[in-house]
């Protein structure tokens, strides 16, 4: 029925059945290829979408599935390098896994229905297990076992959330369609206190997905211990997928006239998340559970930025993209060097610019960039939230965030310069000899930046027409 | 004209010290040295040979030099009553008061150059206590200026005589004392160099740029009894003649003041020092504040 | 005109290429661009219109829009003369032979350096501003960690990089005001914002200009860079800041109290900035500190003209201005030359601790020579530059005093204020020469050094030529400042030069110096010149170690600022009759940052080990908080949407 | 019929304490299935009138699952542990009675906040629901071994299921099937990873599962 779904899906079954390990990894690149193509090609020509499909690649889902695409893409590309420098492990489950978890998460981009949203977010949350203890040590199952209760509880209480709303529909008076538009026509309709429920729990619910404090607690443990790209598709595309829930659920709200409930409830959950991930930064001696951090940080930010009205949400999606893309080149290079130094943790490692030059280079880079520095993709997104918040007239708001944001620049450069400068230890040396920087996996993260710094420079029209477009959809009268 | 005015400044300045020296040994009832003494010791001094420190470099010889120029310069600055100044533009009172920091700097670097403790001390001193005096002197301009409402020596030097003309005179004659390490900054005639400051500086000069130092350092006084007195008197408005023969005598009496003050007084302690100037300081204050007030009603 | 900025813009970007391959290209490829860039800007100064450019392409959304004025201008001749002055210095300073893991890196950020300042001069787009701005601040991040091996470098380049950030983020909030109140992030004079905004642009240059308060990073930084990169970034870098308090105060309006905040700001940044060096014994960091001090002359100079301008436009106003941009310059120029010197003495010497040097004017006479002119130019002594530039900001101040109007009374305590700080530079400046060039040496390495090479003396003769050129004939540079102040203040544009008299009393002076002191030289030598011991009453063998040193130097005046330095002591008493061993430390802190940042930064460190203690791994926690979570949102909604 | 209904609500949460209450694992197991059973009688009595296919599916399926399908997976993972009780849970079995009977009273308060449509008025769903959401929340947080906490989970599931119920009617299978895949897939996933816990630390007892920590 919808390709962007059945390709991965197809890809995923294929390469469960493919017999060579050395092969297999291919399936990641091509496969991410298709989709890529795809994808653009329905934001340059979208598609229809009757208006009560549960599936459809409606302009949300246009604003921020290519994001996702393009990440695994690259991420695709790296996992054929990786994937033959990790020869020892069987990687049947994990390739197999991998295109699951796109179609899945492609799925959750388009669902247009209360509970195909909430289908396909489980089943993400399912199919990403594997991948996560992929390096089979104890420590990856330890991840593992918190990443699922914790995420299983969230996303439980999401299912609440979800039959509070349906509920709320029927007390109203609606006959059981639980699609986004019949909801939204609704409006007034919806049953005042099951939709602030239903608003509470899914917000908790989803919020668990995306990683905001104090939901948080199941992300250092994951993205500390599974690989570069495992991090990077679960920074840059689940936490997406549950950010567009959580802007679909808020239009609802905002219909059921309820919109400013939402938005505080949004820029408390946000400004806290912020200002937990400064902290977490400041102390943190780890530069993979770091970017764990950074990431909870930034969906502090996104959250603030869809508080912020039209103007906010238009620079939220701007953010999905710059964040992604940027987390993208963070965690491969991070993974580099990780690989290289052996040990993820400050304590054992420093001077890596001396051991993989490159691929420091390119860590260093992407931490100014995820910081917002200009001229990145993230400086321009955030300059706009800033910009949405002083519109709009929320001056400490405002304040607290580059306060958030100078807490958390100081716990990176901290890390990062850390881990780069200095006089490498021996074993580290020798781990460099051991891990070779070779083109492929220097590209990917390189790429990624690259494209970050045009995302901000020179940010396509057509992608801005679909922000706008998107905004519509979730501000239909504003 | 120009050439009579050099004369004046270069020559009469050696008088100062003779003269100051006079008081004191009468108040102390000797008959002391003669009031041209300094004179035959720059003779004597400009035949001398010179004995150079090791360590010293060409500039102990060429700085006392520069010294002497800059604080010849700053007196051809200064307005002779009606004579007015040998070069006046709007801003040479700054130019004036920086001519005579640059003579500091000079005998401070000097006093470096030879590496004795003692030298270093005095230059410390000097280049420490002059802080305090450059805020007196800056208020004292300041006040004048405000006062006449120029920023011009020949006019600021020629004020009606106004509230703060005293507390101007008592601070300023105070910073005089202390710019020419007289008692009670400084004793001349001490010879326990831990307790000097411009004669400690320049332990280790000899012959004539001895002589230029010691030169400089009369007409450095004479050049603040000039200072002093025009800021005190009001020349301007007196006719040509009655206000050479002011500012003469009150030269003449500034110097008396000076004598008489080294015989009375004592070389106050070291710690004691800047209060001393700070009160200088504080007089130039209020008497700029007056100035400002009087001026605002 | 835009041939030449593009000529030179292709330049440093193509010496940043070759920066790896060939040494003398890449140097000669700067060169030609700082020439260019110098050449463009003069024509600007010394040219009656501005210079304008349009893009026909688009970055972030906008438009490319470049604009160069007086006031860009001034500041651009500064950056292309220390920039192409700290090349060649570089070239022997911290050359492939003695850095080669570094060099070629350092020559690539030292021209993206001298670029993107250029940029942020020329820029007139907020945003791209604020890109110019970081791109600067980055670039000076890296050429200050160029030897990130040492970790006090490390530890430098995190503070200048960490307080750096802390300006960008308040710029980022102004400049977003300021296109949300214009509606356009198209920069220029505006009318109708709020005046509170000037504030948050005091603020976030103010990080970077480095005037007291905000000076906490500056003495780490500079102390611990390369010695060309402390030049460039004490002499042009912290006056990117400076342009923008000139820029914005010239564009925005300012509150009416703006001008004395600024002046206050100024004399105090300027006082106790020059307390602070005298305190030093690094050579380094006293030159840091002393570069405090010039940043509060030149806001003196500011505050006034901003005084001067919400008050009907008044004269001296023009003076205070002409005064602060000319010495813009002034400082950028010996500031460069003394870091020179101090490089060549660290150089040779290997140690920047005064009291470890010494006696150098034997080996040096070069260096000493040239050092010894900055000191007289940096105490504002005449006839060098520093007092020319001096001069006008006081004769500024003065006239102010003499209009005896209300707003002018703090032309009264500045001046004051001002002749302190020039007193205590120059007590600062015969201390820092006198200790490493005067007397003997005090250890083996000050005994042994060698004269710098010619590459390193070169640059160092140009800029102490600028400093006597300007120095003795302030009236050639007049025309370019005056046409600065014009177009800050339109109201200002016409103006006769104050130099006149000033200008040729200089000249005169220094030949009569030069004159008498050669005559005296000769005259003593005809009377006999003896060489022999220093005649330290009587005491015939003299050692390094009776030198009056460093520390007791400026042990009077640290005794006043003793408030203000907070001074860590250890003294041991010498006991009994035959005392052993007695000793006296002291150690000025760094007061705001040791008694105020680090404090409260130990106070959020702890904050965040505690956030982290909940980080704790045990899941049942982990799960609790998420029901704590689901239950604060729930009392939140409920209170919420009670209404 | 309602009351039928509510009997067997009141059963359920009646298990909820004894679920709480119990320190041995099997005993908690069992309650869990039996509970489980109890949840999937209620589709046929709440729509005991006009009976489909679809109801009776639900109905099977879900006796199936929650009563003996994951309680079955789960003796197999405490057996292959060789683990007979909980020992000394965060919370102990006292205090989490306790809370739990005044988890109930509130949830009982919470529920009659909450409007409903009139032919759910009367019915213990919601109270039901929210108490043995509350019931899994504090086994979640109070138990030790990692098998009561999934016995805790499944009672918060069983929780959000009684809840579904009163959507039964009007929103298709999806939602259900929604739960039903939850649950299966998720213990399936559980049970996986429980035992590759037991290989991996020899033990089920997650105190030992902090070696990921700041």
């Amino acid at each position: 029925m919808n390709a962007l779904i059945m390709i991965p899906l197809a890809g995923a079954v294929l390469a469960a059945l493919w017999p060579d390990n050395r092969t297999r990894p291919w399936f990641l690149p091509v496969v991410g290829f298709l989709h890529t193509a795809l994808c653009f090609l329905l934001l340059v020509a979208p598609p229809p979408v009757s208006p009560e499909a549960w599936i459809g690649f409606d302009p949300l889902a246009a604003a921020v599935l290519p994001a996702v695409s393009l990440l695994f893409f690259v991420c695709g590309v790296y996992a054929v390098p990786y994937l033959r420098i990790r020869q020892e492990r069987p990687n049947r489950v994990f390739v197999a896994a991998l295109l699951a978890v796109l179609g899945l998460l492609s799925a959750g981009h388009q669902a247009r229905h209360l509970g195909i949203l909430w289908i396909a977010t489980e089943a993400v949350t399912l199919a990403a297990v594997p991948l996560l203890h992929f390096n089979n040590t104890p420590r990856a199952f330890e991840a593992t076992w918190k990443y699922l209760l914790v995420g299983g509880t969230g996303i439980a209480l999401s299912l609440l959330g979800s039959f509070c709303l349906g509920y709320s529909s029927l007390h109203g008076g609606g006959e059981g369609d639980l699609t986004f538009v019949a909801l939204t026509a609704q409006g007034a309709g919806l049953s005042r206190p099951w939709v602030l429920a239903a608003w509470v729990l899914l917000l908790v619910g989803y919020g668990t997905k995306m990683g905001l404090a104090p939901m948080h607690t199941w992300k250092p443990d994951a993205y500390g211990e599974a690989a570069g790209i495992v991090g990077a598709i679960l920074a840059g595309g689940v936490t997406s997928v549950a950010f567009t829930a959580i802007l679909r659920i808020r239009s609802v709200v905002n219909a059921a006239g309820e919109s400013q409930v939402a938005d505080h409830t949004l820029l408390a959950i946000g400004l806290f998340s912020m200002a937990a991930a400064a902290l977490f930064l400041l102390g943190t001696r780890d530069f993979k559970r770091m970017l764990a951090y950074s990431s909870i940080e930034h969906m502090g930010i996104l959250s603030i930025a869809a508080s912020l009205g039209p103007l906010g949400v238009w620079a939220a999606l701007f953010h999905v993209w710059s964040n992604s893309l940027t987390k993208g080149t963070l965690f491969l290079s991070a993974g580099n060097i990780r690989r290289a130094a052996g040990s993820p943790s400050l304590d054992d490692v420093r001077g890596m610019a001396h051991v993989v030059p490159r691929s420091a280079a390119i860590f260093v880079a992407g931490m100014f960039a995820i910081t917002a520095c200009p001229p990145f993709g993230p400086f321009f997104s955030e300059l706009k939230v800033l910009g949405a918040a002083i519109k709009t007239g929320h001056g400490l708001a405002a304040a607290g965030f580059l306060a958030c944001l100078l807490f958390a620049f100081f716990g990176l450069t901290r890390v990062v310069f850390a881990v780069v400068d200095g006089r490498p230890r021996p074993a580290a040396k020798a781990g460099g000899k051991l891990f070779r920087e070779t083109f492929g996996v220097i590209s990917p993260p390189l790429v990624l930046l690259i494209l970050s710094l045009w995302l901000g420079l020179f940010t396509p029209a057509i992608l801005q027409d679909t922000w706008t477009a998107a905004v519509a959809q979730l501000f239909p009268n504003p | 004209m120009m050439i009579v005015r050099i004369f004046l400044w270069v020559a009469l300045a050696p008088l100062l010290p003779g003269l100051i020296n006079k008081v004191k040994a009468w108040v102390a009832g000797r008959r002391g040295p003669p009031v041209l003494q300094l004179y035959y010791d720059l003779i004597r001094l400009w035949q001398k040979g010179v004995v150079l420190s090791t360590l010293a470099s060409p500039a102990f010889v060429v700085a006392p030099a520069v010294a002497w120029v800059a604080i010849a310069c700053a007196a051809f600055l200064v307005p002779l009553g009606p004579a007015g100044a040998g070069l006046s533009f709007r801003g040479d009172v700054l130019l004036m008061v920086y001519l005579l920091a640059l003579a500091r700097f000079c005998t401070a670097w000097a006093a470096l150059e030879t590496g004795s403790a003692f030298e270093g001390m005095g230059a410390a001193r000097e280049v420490s206590y002059a802080v305090l005096a450059e805020a007196a002197m800056f208020a004292a301009m300041l006040s004048l200026a405000v006062q006449t409402g120029s920023v011009s020596l020949v006019d600021m030097l020629s004020p009606a005589p106004g509230a703060g003309t005293a507390l101007l005179a008592a601070g300023l004659f105070i910073v005089l004392l202390a710019e020419n390490c007289r008692v009670p900054f400084d004793d001349p005639n001490t010879h326990l160099e831990l307790t000097m400051i411009h004669e400690a500086m320049v332990l280790d000069h000899s012959g004539p740029p001895l002589a230029v130092i010691l030169h400089g350092a009369s007409m450095k006084l004479l050049l603040f009894a000039v200072l002093l007195t025009a800021a005190v008197l009001p020349l301007g408005s007196l006719p040509p003649l009655a206000a050479a023969a002011a500012l003469a005598g009150g030269v003449l009496v500034v110097t008396l003041g000076v004598g008489l003050s080294e015989s009375f007084l004592a070389r106050f302690a070291f710690r004691h020092m800047p209060l001393l100037l700070t009160m200088a300081f504080l007089l130039c204050l209020f008497s700029l504040l007056v100035a400002w007030k009087g001026g605002a009603a | 005109m835009s041939g030449g900025l593009v000529f030179a813009a292709v330049c440093l970007l193509a010496a940043m290429a070759m920066a790896q391959r060939s040494t003398r290209a890449s140097f000669a490829l700067t060169l030609a661009g700082t020439l260019a860039g110098l050449v463009a800007s003069l024509t600007i100064l010394l040219g009656p219109d501005d210079w304008e450019w349009t893009g026909a392409f688009f970055l972030g959304g906008e438009r490319v829009h470049l604009r160069l004025d007086g006031v860009s201008a001034i500041f651009l001749v500064l950056v292309c003369v220390i920039g192409g002055a700290g090349a060649a210095y570089a070239r022997e300073y911290w050359s492939d032979s003695e850095n080669p893991a570094t060099a070629a890196r350092g020559r690539v950020w030292w021209n993206a350096l001298i670029l993107s300042m250029g940029l942020v001069l020329m820029i007139s787009n907020g945003l791209h501003f604020l890109m110019a701005w970081e791109a600067f601040a980055l670039c000076g991040y890296f050429l200050i960690t160029l030897d990130n091996r040492r970790p006090e470098v490390r530890k430098a380049g995190w503070l200048y990089l960490a307080s750096s950030h802390v300006g960008t983020l308040a710029l980022f909030a102004f400049f977003v005001m300021l296109a949300t109140h214009t509606g356009t992030w198209n920069l220029g004079p505006v009318r109708d914002v709020p005046p509170p905004l000037f504030w948050l642009a005091l603020f976030g240059f103010g990080m970077k200009a480095g005037f007291f308060p905000f000076h906490i990073w500056l003495p780490s930084a500079h102390a611990n860079a390369p010695s060309h990169v402390s030049a460039i970034m004490s002499g042009v870098a912290i006056k990117m800041g400076v342009y923008g308090i000139v820029r914005f105060g010239g564009w925005l309006p300012v509150p009416a109290n703006a001008g004395h905040v600024v002046i206050g700001l100024g004399a105090a940044s300027a006082v106790l900035g020059i307390a602070f060096a005298m305190a030093q014994n690094d050579i380094k960091r006293l030159l840091a500190y002393c570069s405090v001090e010039n940043i509060g002359v030149i806001l003196i100079g500011l505050g006034g003209a901003l005084v001067a301008r919400t008050h009907g436009n008044a004269a001296w106003g023009q003076l205070a201005l002409a005064g602060a941009l000319l010495h813009v310059w002034n400082h950028g120029l010996f500031k460069s030359l003394l870091f020179f010197g101090a490089g060549s003495v660290l150089h040779a010497t290997g140690t920047r601790e005064m009291s470890r040097l010494g006696g150098l004017w034997r080996s040096m006479p070069w260096t000493a020579g040239f050092f010894a002119l900055g000191a007289v130019a940096v105490s504002g002594l005449p006839p060098l530059n520093g007092f020319a530039s001096e001069w006008l900001i006081y004769l500024g101040l003065f006239e102010a005093a003499t209009t005896r109007s209300g707003f002018a009374w703090a032309a009264l305590p500045s001046a004051i204020l001002l002749a302190m700080a020039g007193a205590l530079a120059l007590a600062a400046f015969v201390k820092a020469g006198g200790m490493i060039f005067l007397g003997t040496p005090r250890t083996k390495p000050a005994a042994h050094a060698q004269e710098s090479r010619a590459g390193m003396l070169a640059p160092m003769a140009l800029l102490a030529a600028a400093c006597a050129v300007i120095g003795v004939a302030p009236g050639l540079v007049w025309p370019a400042i005056a046409r600065a102040a014009g177009s800050w203040n339109p109201a200002w544009a016409v103006a006769r030069t104050p130099f006149s008299t000033l200008g040729p009393a200089g000249f005169a002076l220094a030949i009569l110096a030069a004159v008498a002191g050669f005559w005296l030289w000769k005259k003593s030598r005809a009377n006999g010149l003896r060489r022999d011991l220093t005649w330290d009453c009587g005491y015939r063998n003299p050692t390094s170690r009776m030198q009056y040193t460093s520390g007791s130097f400026a042990g009077i005046s640290a005794g006043w600022f003793f408030w203000a330095f907070a001074p860590e002591r250890k003294f041991r008493r010498p006991r009994g009759p035959f005392p052993s061993g007695s000793l006296r430390l002291e150690r000025v802190s760094e007061t705001v940052l040791e008694r105020l940042i680090v404090p409260a930064g130990a106070i959020i460190t702890r904050l965040s080990h505690a956030a982290l203690g909940l980080q704790h791994g045990r899941l049942q926690a982990y799960i609790l908080y998420l029901v704590a979570g689901l239950a604060a949102l729930g009392i939140f909604v409920f209170l919420e949407g009670k209404p | 019929m309602i009351s039928t209904l509510n009997l067997l609500i009141g059963l359920a949460m009646g298990l909820n304490l004894v679920a709480l209450g119990s320190s041995r694992l099997p005993s908690l197991i069992r309650t869990v299935s039996t509970q489980g059973i109890a949840l999937g009688l209620m589709p046929l009595i709440l729509e005991g009138s006009n009976l489909d296919w679809r109801i009776i599916l639900i109905a099977g399926a879900t006796v199936a699952g929650k009563g003996f399908v994951i309680p079955g997976l789960l003796r197999r993972a405490m057996r292959s542990a060789n683990i007979e009780r909980e020992i000394q849970p965060f919370i102990g079995l006292m205090p989490s009675l306790l809370l739990g009977a005044g988890g109930t009273i509130a949830a009982i308060a919470l529920a009659s906040a909450l409007p409903l449509l009139p032919e759910h008025a009367g019915s213990l769903l919601v109270p039901g629901a929210l108490a043995s959401v509350l019931t899994g929340f504090i086994l979640l947080i109070g138990r030790a071994k990692a098998i009561s906490q999934v016995c805790g989970y499944l009672i918060l599931e069983n929780g959000i299921y009684l809840f579904g119920l009163l959507l039964i009617k009007a929103t298709p299978l999806l939602v259900e099937a929604g739960v039903l895949l939850d649950l299966t897939v998720g213990v399936f996933v559980l049970g996986i990873i429980i035992d590759r816990i037991q290989r991996a630390f020899d033990s089920l007892d997650t105190r030992k599962l902090t070696t990921l920590h700041e």
